[in-house]
């Protein structure tokens, strides 16, 4: 009823009312990006409130149905499938009320969705590709339930297609996800010993890649290079430390408020408006420009 | 009866510290349910527009049809005195299988929800047979039915989440109305008022309740302890994947993982239930605030919009309080 | 769920059909079991027809319990048949017992604490639904009619744990006759009885016996075997040491075919000695209503009173006032001379006053733990602060000190308490809290379940312990055992209302002053 | 004594069954160990270069140590009979606590450590006081204490991972070696020990089994019950914090949600432990057991490189199968 009309009325300048749905506490990616869009739309003087549905999607389609209820001017999802929320997207939008996804894809009734996933693997796996050779091992360790993840493996697949690099594919679960990176690795290691093919591993996120390098340590193996995604504080460092040959960073700020600025668009144009996928600003982060990327982002390691 | 002339009797005796004890012993007996009652004034207060609309209730009931599915069923173990935690796999498990059958194999809805909730049966028959042949401690064996049952998921589905193409009629189960209140809603109230008939007015109810209260009593009169807890499994793995088809529904897909989350929340509403009216014995009307008042809690989260740390100390702050006040209350009558 | 079963055959022997005819027969022939290396049961072979009351006799750990378990279907016997009426039967879980018509009341407590009476006496009820429904107002009815026969008022709506533990014994009892039996079997039913309940008992089995039905009866109170039954059974060792006919058994007879030498009759203490010994424990009016509303004596150094009175009358609620596991509401205890006010268990076991709980399941055994380390709680209790030193040898050593001391029957102290029989667990309970040489002791039903050579025993380390200075105060609804007194006190509905001196405690003298107020003896 | 000949006598006349019957005893008593020990042997046969080494084996003791110390921790208000679900959020903030303290407030590690194992006593002595004072039920309580503790978690760290700049010296604290053992080795075999003496050595251990075998029973023996389970939900807390901290300094960082994962496997390790040579009792080398038994599957399905959906159903089996092989032959034995 009412928020169809409020988001018509809405302009540039107004003061909206945002419901925010976060992932979970746990998951640092999301909650960053969240938090600086939190952050610059008090900036502009919107009204904003979230929820942590703690990963569940039950809870997360039970968090938009408050929003609904409290007539929001916008709901942003964080992370979840945008097609895996059907009741809680249907009932924003028959209530006339636009959903955004970080990293959750779009479908009817989800315009926008930042992506989180295709682009974040993109420089980090041509480098790896490149660092390569082309030739050699590796040890891929990825996580199919999560979409990001997918979204990330997908890009892993489609440049690998043209190469001669034999893949190990091991799925990590999530919690445990540092040490069964460090198992993993400590057994593929243990099979695939110093020698003439190149040897990488590569993580669909910072937290096994990480295990793998805590294994690279165990062992006192430093013939392998190790990727990963998301630029943690954990895998700077280890970059910088030169454990890690790259990691992948999306600064949240930028993101964010790449994510407030088109908040009045979205608003303006409803439910209805043209889909699409924003882009984010991918940094790939090696001991070559670390020092330079600490200085632009002197917060990673804070 | 006698009994209750007894208690007058000595209830009037002690005439000096008798009204602070009726007053404990009331906060024993209504204090959960009192907490409930504060939450709801307070947000009725901070939130008059929003919070105390019958959208609103029916927003909340609506939202608390699914937990409310699996703490129910859960409840049956947990009253023959045993605990089931593989009914967040089951729900994640069944989600999946009804989805991959109606997408892969062309199946009917309700066919596929049938077979849905046979996952559901067989799982809680594993549970039970591993209990009460194998003999193994129910946490043990069902987190390795559970671990096993995420294993047959992977297998299904690959890890991938299952959607469906054509999901109108499905997502119907959760989102159709009569007279302006959802389905899941008339699920909840329905199947809470079976399972309250079958816990309190059936003989199996009451093998189940004396099987948790004294195995040993209840197996010397005649009670099939074995039969009687394999059964409570049983239901509890069908509650569990009733829960996750109608998580599918909701969600409109179904995820490897999509139900484990309502593993601790089943948990903390049946505990929490426990300590509604009566003292530490689950039982149906007490699951069912339990899961009423989470919900009630998360939906002030979302309108009040606390800080995400607050929306932690608020939920925990709510567990142990809610029970804290009426056990307090109880030992103090107890005392005095 | 059963459904209803009108007309069933087994409702032919039903107690209340008048004029049974054919009395029925049950035979257990041959009947053995081990446990272990252990025989608890050696080829026994016990008959008992309807109309008839049998008792079973023999020592603490005889094979009595194990005996009536086989039969109730809860053990299997390794060898051995039971035939009924000339059939055999196969007997292989407690609901076959049932249906065969057969009735328990076991020797322990075995009910659901949080149901209430009705609910407990419900479970063991034949045709409880109807449509797999619980058939309330059937079970209500049937319920009174059981009550009505008992002549006693069992509470029906109060959840079992908070009765009395008579009243939860009335319960199981009531649950026994809610089933329509062809035999009843009653292992101890009147250990925590006074007189006055057991009277009631004997009331209901002479019913039952008069309407057809066999009681298979088995107690430690030789005198009301004596009264009760028509023959008796003596096992000694798991195997029949002797079958007689009652009349031509007395007391010491029946004791010596028990024990296999003479026990002497309890003699009555002579009170006189310690009278001008110092007051150790010293209580005044000491309140916790409802239970107890002013309790005032005197407890003397080497000094062993008694405690009568009825069910009800508050004993068990002073005695835990006495070592703080509840608080009083008024009054004052003096101990050596110094006020003396446990805020718990732990306060009162330091200044060496101890309690002997009255249900041992319940509130004196870890169950499922070893002989020793039950024998060890106790000390751990007593122990100067939690990071005391556990020495396990030393714990042993004592645990087996214990075991010899006090003849608990078992083949090592590492078995389960679990294991031992029921007076032998008893045993185990006394020996944990005489291993912190207390200077008070309160012993609420000491001898439950204990055999008539092992009450001596205990009796004779109870004389033992006053004599080295120990002030002992006993509960006991036994009056005849309070003869090891040197005075005995009698509580009425929560206040002490007599004293009596060791040589006029009779049991008839007591009784009546638990019914009446009589002015304290001089 | 008479007793022993007479036994000696019987258990020579039966002679038939008792060949069966000490078989059966045996597996009983030491099946779950001859589960491990089968896992070992057909690991050894299926991958002899790389799982039976000494590399190997100090590499599944090193992957034990952090599971076991928050394991081991359990253990305590286990035995009591007592359930304490926070370990795993107090693990995470913890490490959280220890990584933010040494950055922000730069102080030095032992400090930060010993703060940060503050944290746990203090979420242990809450957990305590909410289960003995205010009367909670240990599962709600702890329950709700730990999302509590999530909250301050979030407080502090806002959900992002703290990292350490300078991490050298906190990361030998994991990677560090003597004599080619990591340290974390020593450091759980040195736990060990004292928890052993602890539970088994001292008054305190004694009261906690009497507490966890009948509460009613060591009040009335003048064991201070409440206190006992008090310390025990401490040393629980304690040894959580412990685990978070070893794990920051895994990585030289600390996750938001570290130490979530470690919640289960403890349990797990713990239920699995008390089928090891008892029946159904926590016991110190029971939890160990269980811990390297689960770190030796998890690193055989690291080595063979079974398909993902294999790994949860060898995952589940080897948990309700250790179990129950021991389980069912106790059953056997006690029958024959
Ligand atoms: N489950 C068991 N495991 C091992 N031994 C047992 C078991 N049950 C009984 N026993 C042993 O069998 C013997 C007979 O026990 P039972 O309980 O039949 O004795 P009882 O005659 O009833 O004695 P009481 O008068 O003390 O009740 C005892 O020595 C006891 O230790
Ligand atoms: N926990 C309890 N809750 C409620 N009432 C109780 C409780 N314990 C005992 N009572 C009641 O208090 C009265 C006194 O009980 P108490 O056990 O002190 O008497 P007693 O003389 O020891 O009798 P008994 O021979 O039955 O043990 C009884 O009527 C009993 O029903
Ligand atoms: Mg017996
Ligand atoms: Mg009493």
């Amino acid at each position: 009823g009412g928020g169809a009309e409020t988001g018509a009325k809405a302009s540039a300048g107004d003061s909206y009312s945002i419901g925010v749905v976060r992932f979970a506490s746990s998951d640092p990616g999301s909650e960053g990006i969240v938090q600086s869009y939190l952050a610059a739309a008090k900036e502009r003087g919107w009204e904003t409130s979230s929820v942590d549905p703690q990963g569940a999607a039950g809870q997360a389609v039970g968090a938009i149905s408050n929003f609904v209820q409290k007539q929001v001017d916008l709901i942003v999802v964080a992370v979840f499938p945008s097609d895996a929320l059907a009741a809680g997207i249907k009932a924003a939008k028959s209530a006339g009320i636009p959903v955004v996804s970080i990293g959750g894809g779009t479908t009817d009734g989800v315009p926008v969705s930042l992506d989180f996933g295709r682009s974040n693997a993109k420089p980090l796996t041509e480098q790896m590709v490149k660092d390569t050779g082309g030739k050699g091992d590796l040890l891929v360790l990825g996580f199919t339930p999560g979409l990001p993840c997918v979204g990330r493996e997908e890009e892993l697949k489609a440049q690998l297609k043209e190469t001669d690099i034999k893949v190990t594919r091991k799925e990590v679960p999530i919690p445990g996800q540092v040490e069964a990176g460090t198992e993993f690795a400590q057994a593929w290691l243990a099979s695939h010993p110093k020698g003439s093919r190149p040897l990488a591993i590569w993580g669909c996120f910072d937290d096994p890649a990480i295990g793998a390098v805590s294994a690279l340590r165990q062992t006192g193996r430093d013939d392998v290079l190790v990727y990963g995604i998301n630029g943690t504080p954990a895998a700077v460092k280890a970059v910088k430390g030169g454990d890690m040959r790259a990691t992948a960073y999306v600064d949240p700020a930028t993101e964010g408020k790449r994510l407030a600025d088109v908040t009045p668009d979205v608003i303006a144009a409803g439910t209805d408006a043209k889909e699409r996928t924003l882009l984010p600003d991918v940094h790939a982060v090696t001991p070559a420009n670390v020092d330079d990327f600490l200085k632009k982002f002197p917060g990673v390691l804070r | 009866m006698t009994v209750i002339v007894e208690d007058s009797i000595k209830e009037a005796s002690a005439s000096s510290s008798s009204t602070a004890r009726v007053v404990w012993r009331l906060i024993g007996q209504y204090g959960t349910i009192a907490m409930l009652g504060l939450l709801i004034v307070t947000m009725t207060a901070l939130e008059p527009s929003v919070f105390a609309t019958s959208d609103n209730l029916v927003n909340v009931l609506n939202q608390s049809a699914i937990p409310a599915m699996i703490a129910l069923g859960l409840t049956f173990p947990l009253v023959t005195g045993d605990f089931d935690l593989s009914i967040g796999n089951t729900a994640s498990l069944s989600g999946v299988v009804a989805c991959t059958l109606m997408r892969d194999v062309d199946m009917s809805i309700w066919m596929a929800i049938s077979a849905a909730i046979m996952v559901g049966l067989v799982i809680g028959l594993v549970n039970g047979v591993v209990v009460t042949v194998l003999n193994v401690n129910s946490l043990v064996a069902t987190l390795g039915v559970g671990t096993m049952a995420i294993g047959v998921n992977y297998k299904i589905a690959g890890g991938q989440p299952v959607g469906l193409s054509d999901s109108e009629s499905f997502l119907e189960i959760s989102l159709g109305t009569l007279l302006g209140i959802p389905y899941p809603v008339y699920i909840m109230i329905g199947f809470t008022a079976v399972l309250w008939l079958l816990l309190n007015r059936t003989v199996l109810g009451q093998s189940m309740q004396a099987v948790g209260g004294n195995p040993v009593a209840a197996r010397l009169s005649g009670v099939r302890v074995e039969r009687v807890r394999l059964v409570s499994f049983v239901i509890c793995g069908a509650f569990a994947a009733l829960t996750g088809v109608l998580l599918a529904s909701r969600t409109g897909s179904a995820a490897v993982s999509g139900g484990d989350g309502y593993l601790l929340s089943a948990f903390a509403a049946a505990f929490f239930g426990s300590a509604v009216l009566r003292d530490g014995q689950f039982h149906i009307i007490g699951t069912l605030v339990g899961v009423i008042t989470v919900a009630i809690g998360f939906n002030a989260i979302a309108l009040t919009g606390m800080a995400t740390y607050w929306q932690y100390l608020f939920q925990g702050l709510l567990l142990v309080l809610g029970v804290g006040v009426g056990s307090l209350a109880r030992r103090r009558t107890a005392a005095t | 769920m059963t459904p209803a079963r009108e007309g069933s055959p087994l409702m032919s022997g039903t107690c209340s059909s008048e004029g049974a005819v054919t009395a029925s027969r049950l035979e257990m022939t041959d009947i053995s079991k081990r446990f272990g290396g252990l025989r608890a049961v050696d080829r026994v072979t016990i008959s008992l027809r309807g109309g008839e009351v049998l008792a079973l006799c023999g020592a603490n750990g005889a094979g009595k319990s194990t005996l009536v378990r086989i039969l109730a279907g809860v053990e299997h016997a390794d060898s051995g048949q039971i035939a009924l009426d000339g059939v055999p039967v196969v007997i292989d879980r407690p609901e076959t017992a049932a249906h065969h018509g057969l009735s328990f009341v076991h020797q322990e407590l075995n009910l659901v604490p949080k149901f209430t009476g009705l609910q407990n006496m419900a479970m063991g009820a034949d045709r409880q639904s109807r449509l797999g429904l619980v058939a309330t107002k059937r079970l209500r009815r049937l319920a009174s009619e059981v009550q009505e026969r008992l002549g006693y008022r069992i509470p029906l709506d109060v959840p079992v744990d908070r009765l009395s533990v008579s009243d939860r014994w009335m319960v199981s009892l009531g649950r026994c006759l809610m089933r329509s039996a062809k035999f009843v079997v009653l292992d101890e039913p009147t250990a925590s009885f006074t007189d006055d309940e057991a009277e009631k008992l004997y009331k209901v089995i002479k019913e039952l016996t008069d309407s057809g039905v066999g009681v298979l009866y088995i107690s430690h109170r030789l005198e009301e075997v004596l009264e009760i039954s028509d023959r008796v059974t003596v096992l000694r060792n798991g195997s029949v040491a002797g079958s007689y006919e009652t009349a031509e058994l007395t007391v010491s007879s029946l004791t010596k075919a028990i024990v296999g030498h003479e026990v002497e009759a309890l003699a009555h203490r002579r009170g006189d000695a310690s009278t001008g010994a110092p007051i150790r424990l010293s209580v005044r009016d000491l309140r916790r209503p409802p239970n107890v509303v002013g309790a005032s004596f005197d407890l003397r150094r080497g000094e062993i009173v008694g405690v009568a009175g009825l069910v009800g009358s508050g004993r068990t609620e002073l005695a835990r006032l006495l070592i703080g596991a509840d608080q009083a509401a008024g009054g004052e205890i003096i101990l050596d001379g110094k006020p003396y006010a446990p805020r718990g268990p732990h306060d009162a076991i330091r200044a060496g006053v101890v309690l002997v709980p009255e249900e041992r399941r319940s509130q004196a055994l870890l169950l499922s733990e070893s002989i020793e380390r039950n024998l060890a709680v106790a000390s751990h209790g007593s122990a100067r602060h939690l990071m005391c030193r556990f020495r396990p040898r030393r714990s042993h050593r004592a645990a087996v000190d214990i075991v010899d001391e006090l003849g608990i029957k078992t083949d090592g102290v590492t078995r389960p308490v679990l294991s031992l029989s029921g007076g032998n667990q008893q045993k185990v309970v006394v020996g944990n809290y005489l291993r912190t040489r207390p200077s008070v002791l309160v012993l609420d039903e000491p001898t439950v379940g204990v055999d008539v050579g092992s009450r001596e025993e205990i009796y004779g380390i109870i004389t033992g312990l006053a004599g080295a200075g120990a002030s002992i105060l006993v509960i006991s609804s036994d009056f005849d055992e309070l003869a090891v007194c040197d005075r005995v006190l009698v509580m009425r509905h929560g206040a002490i209302v007599a004293e009596v001196p060791s040589h006029r405690a009779t049991k008839g003298h007591l009784t009546r002053l638990c019914f009446e107020a009589e002015q304290p003896a001089a």
